[in-house]
């Protein structure tokens, strides 16, 4: 016994935008949002600097 | 202290290398410095007491001089060797009682020799004269069940077992009633080498050693025979009421 | 980027400079994989995801090298721009790595009929993720800054040195078991979009590790710096005191 | 003295000396030792409530059941044996004895796993009885499973758990670090377990073998190397 869903394959594949887009999305979304943490964090001035 | 004189080197060293010298010496934890600008000489048999507040400096110091912090700053010498270059060779000849306990808890005080023993490459060592020695009979019980003064007796057993040249005691007399103090001063007269002390009971330290330094804030404040230390502690602190008198 | 009156070499410092050809080249490659190339024939348009997803993992793996390196770096010479750099490249690859995951289940849902498949690949990189982010979160506990830069360091390296073991005994675990279908390689004709892609997301890579080092380097070093030492205090001089005063 | 300090002379005269002290620490605190089988056992029984009474199943899962035990018991175990050290501050007479890292660590591991190995035995009969798993193939080869099994969690267990012994959520961090980085070698003590419980026709616990003695090789010569670095810090 094998718990593993085996993959299947259907042939060609229809549709499937939904997937792209959330693919593509969320990367940007990801990247963007490490990139303006990332600004932010280099914004703040440690104290001591002058 | 001789901070002031020329870079030229005195004469000739005397035979026996110092059992610590340090030079510049200082230690920093991130930003903090622990302490700094310690010039330290003690020749080989000197007994030297290290006084001080809490927080000024003393128990990193003796870190520091046992090899188990690096300095961060400076030149440490135990027993002439660097120990940068062979730390296995200077701390044969050292051996530091700290604040913790240093053994193993679920074990005898006699386990715990033995196995201690067994490290320093003494394979059949006999226990039962070192316990006497130290006044703690055989017993069975892992020493989690010992008294802080029985302790105390077992790290010095330890120490004599490894009878270094060199020996740093951090807060000897911490824990224990009069009666244990006495005994464990005891003790430490009896041992051979040099010997620092790092106490705060200045009255009953300085009774064992020959000199004294007072350390404030990481930096060595003054420098000088035993018998001044109690005055000197005054001086910087004020007030009669120093521990351990009598 | 705008930045308010900042100085000349500020704005044209490489990680800038780097982060804006990867963002570029990334809008360019996604934009060929999303509307020029043409659909892939098992896969049909799903297989588009394939040009933001193989890149990432190809980046992901440079990144991890370079956290590796970084760490050996500061083992090595003890400096605190090596810890900084480490730690930002464990960010950037933990980022990475998080992306790549969501990508791939996304990917397998609508063509394995599963959001998640214990594809080598997939398994090896789902557990390296944990182990970088147990490096993070090593550094995030430990405040004294040597002992971060070394602790920190052998976790990353420990890390890094199992990957191909993880990875080797994944596969065997699925190959032993039952053939694993492995996905479609590529053909010719999508590679323009995938390169594109592949270096918008290494460029962008380095651009946001400089970022992030810029930042780390700057608390690291301050942390690890020594500061001056304290003035020599005065040598107590006795015999002069007043009863019960200090010197 | 003739004695080269520090050298490998003296590293492989002071291992012996390492695990012996160890084992005669586990030995006198045996109770302990007690207790972490009865929690190993404990595992077993939850285990099989967790999955529910179905034999079949059960059994083709026995060797997961053995290995997740004695895993889960193992953070306890290493968690302790660095904890004798930090606390009392005996890492620290250690040092100065001297006893080279090196030793300390190898000496340390050896114990683990040798600590690891018994509580494989002590849960094995259990787990033949309470998942009608008998061993199909030769005993001998469930026997350097284990110690290589044994082993793999050791090594960077032993590190790992010096490395968080100080830190203030020590608890979680040993688990959170040492548990992904011995995948390999959790997959492999499974693979060949089960292979050896239901019969190994094709051949196959040679390659699990080889697996884990690679993850073996690479993690003690790391470990070892790395361990004078942990315990400086």
């Amino acid at each position: 016994m094998n718990e593993v869903v085996e993959p299947v394959a259907t042939g060609v594949i229809t549709g499937g935008w939904p997937y792209i887009i959330g693919a593509y999305g969320l990367t940007w979304a990801g990247l963007l949002a490490f990139l303006t943490r990332a600004v932010l964090l280099g914004r703040a001035r440690p104290p001591e600097s002058p | 202290m001789t901070a002031d004189t020329s870079e030229a080197p005195v004469a000739a060293l005397p035979p026996p290398a110092a059992a610590v010298s340090c030079v510049g010496l200082a230690r920093r934890f991130g930003r903090r410095w622990a302490f700094s600008r310690v010039d330290l000489e003690v020749p080989a048999g000197q007994r030297l007491l290290v006084m001080g507040a809490n927080g000024s400096g003393k128990t990193t110091l003796l870190k520091v001089i046992s090899t188990l912090l690096a300095p961060s700053l400076g030149q440490l010498r135990v027993c002439g060797i660097d120990p940068a270059e062979d730390p296995a060779a200077a701390r044969r000849r050292l051996h530091l009682l700290s604040h913790s306990l240093g053994l193993y808890e679920d074990l005898s005080g006699e386990d715990n020799l033995r196995v201690f023993g067994r490290l320093l490459g003494k394979d059949d060592l006999d226990v039962d004269p070192v316990l006497r020695q130290v006044g703690l009979e055989r017993r069975p019980d892992p020493i989690r069940a010992y008294s802080a003064g029985m302790r105390k007796r077992l790290q010095l057993a330890a120490l004599l077992v490894k009878g270094p040249e060199l020996t740093l005691l951090d807060e000897p007399f911490a824990a224990l009633d009069p009666l244990g103090c006495a005994a464990v001063e005891g003790l430490i007269a009896a041992l051979p080498g040099a010997v620092i002390v790092a106490s705060h009971q200045v009255v009953r330290a300085s009774r064992l050693c020959e000199r004294a330094i007072l350390m404030d804030q990481g930096a060595v404040r003054w420098m000088g025979p035993a018998e001044q230390a109690v005055e000197a502690w005054r001086a910087l602190h004020g007030g009669d009421d120093l521990q351990g008198g009598g | 980027m705008g930045s308010e009156g900042a100085a000349a070499d500020r704005l044209l410092s490489w990680d800038r400079v780097s982060l804006v050809i990867g963002l570029l080249l990334l809008i360019v490659g996604h934009y060929q994989g999303l509307f020029v190339a043409p659909a892939e024939a098992m896969m049909g348009d799903v297989g588009r995801i394939l040009y933001v997803h193989v890149p990432t993992a190809w980046a992901c793996m440079l990144v991890y090298t370079a956290c590796f390196v970084f760490a050996g770096l500061a083992l090595w010479s003890g400096k605190g721009k090596w810890d900084a750099a480490m730690e930002a490249s464990a960010e950037v690859g933990v980022l990475y790595n998080a992306l790549l995951l969501i990508q791939g289940s996304l990917w397998a849902r609508p063509t394995w009929g599963v959001f998640w498949t214990w594809d080598p690949r997939l398994t090896t990189s789902a557990i390296v993720l944990v182990l970088f982010v147990g490096v993070l979160v090593l550094r995030r506990v430990i405040t004294e800054p040597e002992r971060r830069l070394n602790l920190g360091s052998i976790a990353a390296v420990l890390a890094y040195a199992g990957v191909p073991i993880v990875y080797f005994s994944v596969k065997w675990w699925r190959t032993l078991h039952q053939p694993f279908s492995s996905p479609a390689t590529v053909s010719d004709s999508f590679i323009t979009p995938l390169r594109l892609a592949a270096f918008g997301m290494i460029f962008l890579g380095i651009g946001l590790i400089g970022l992030r080092w810029r930042a780390l380097r700057r608390e690291v070093e301050r942390e690890l710096s020594a500061p001056a030492l304290p003035a020599a205090l005065p040598t107590l001089e006795l015999g002069q005191r007043g009863p019960g005063g200090a010197a | 003295m003739a004695r080269t300090p520090g050298g490998p002379a003296d590293v492989l005269r002071q291992i012996p000396m390492i695990l012996a002290k160890d084992l005669l620490i586990e030995w006198r605190a045996r109770s302990r030792a007690f207790a972490l089988a009865c929690f190993a056992l404990t595992l077993l029984l939850l285990f099989s409530f967790a999955v529910g009474a179905d034999a079949a199943t059960l059994r083709a899962h026995a060797g997961a059941y053995l290995w997740m035990s004695v895993l889960l018991s193992s953070t306890l175990l290493l968690a302790q044996s660095l904890q004798h050290e930090v606390e009392g501050g005996a890492l620290d007479t250690l040092t100065l004895a001297p006893v080279s890292p090196a030793a300390l660590f190898y000496g340390k591991a050896l114990a683990n796993a040798a600590q690891l190995v018994l509580l494989t035995a002590v849960a094995l009969p259990p787990v033949i009885a309470l998942f009608d798993a008998p061993v199909k193939e030769p005993l001998g080869l469930l026997v350097l499973v284990s110690v290589l099994g044994c082993a793999g969690v050791a090594a960077p267990g032993t590190l790992y758990a010096a490395l968080t012994a100080r830190l203030a959520s020590k608890q979680l961090l040993l688990p959170l670090l040492l548990f992904p980085l011995i995948v390999p070698c959790l997959l492999a003590s499974v693979k060949a377990t089960s292979l050896l419980m239901s019969g190994d026709p094709m051949g196959q616990v040679g390659s699990w073998l080889g697996l884990l003695l690679a993850f073996d090789v690479l993690y003690w010569s790391l470990c070892g190397l790395l361990f004078g670095r942990v315990i400086a810090a």
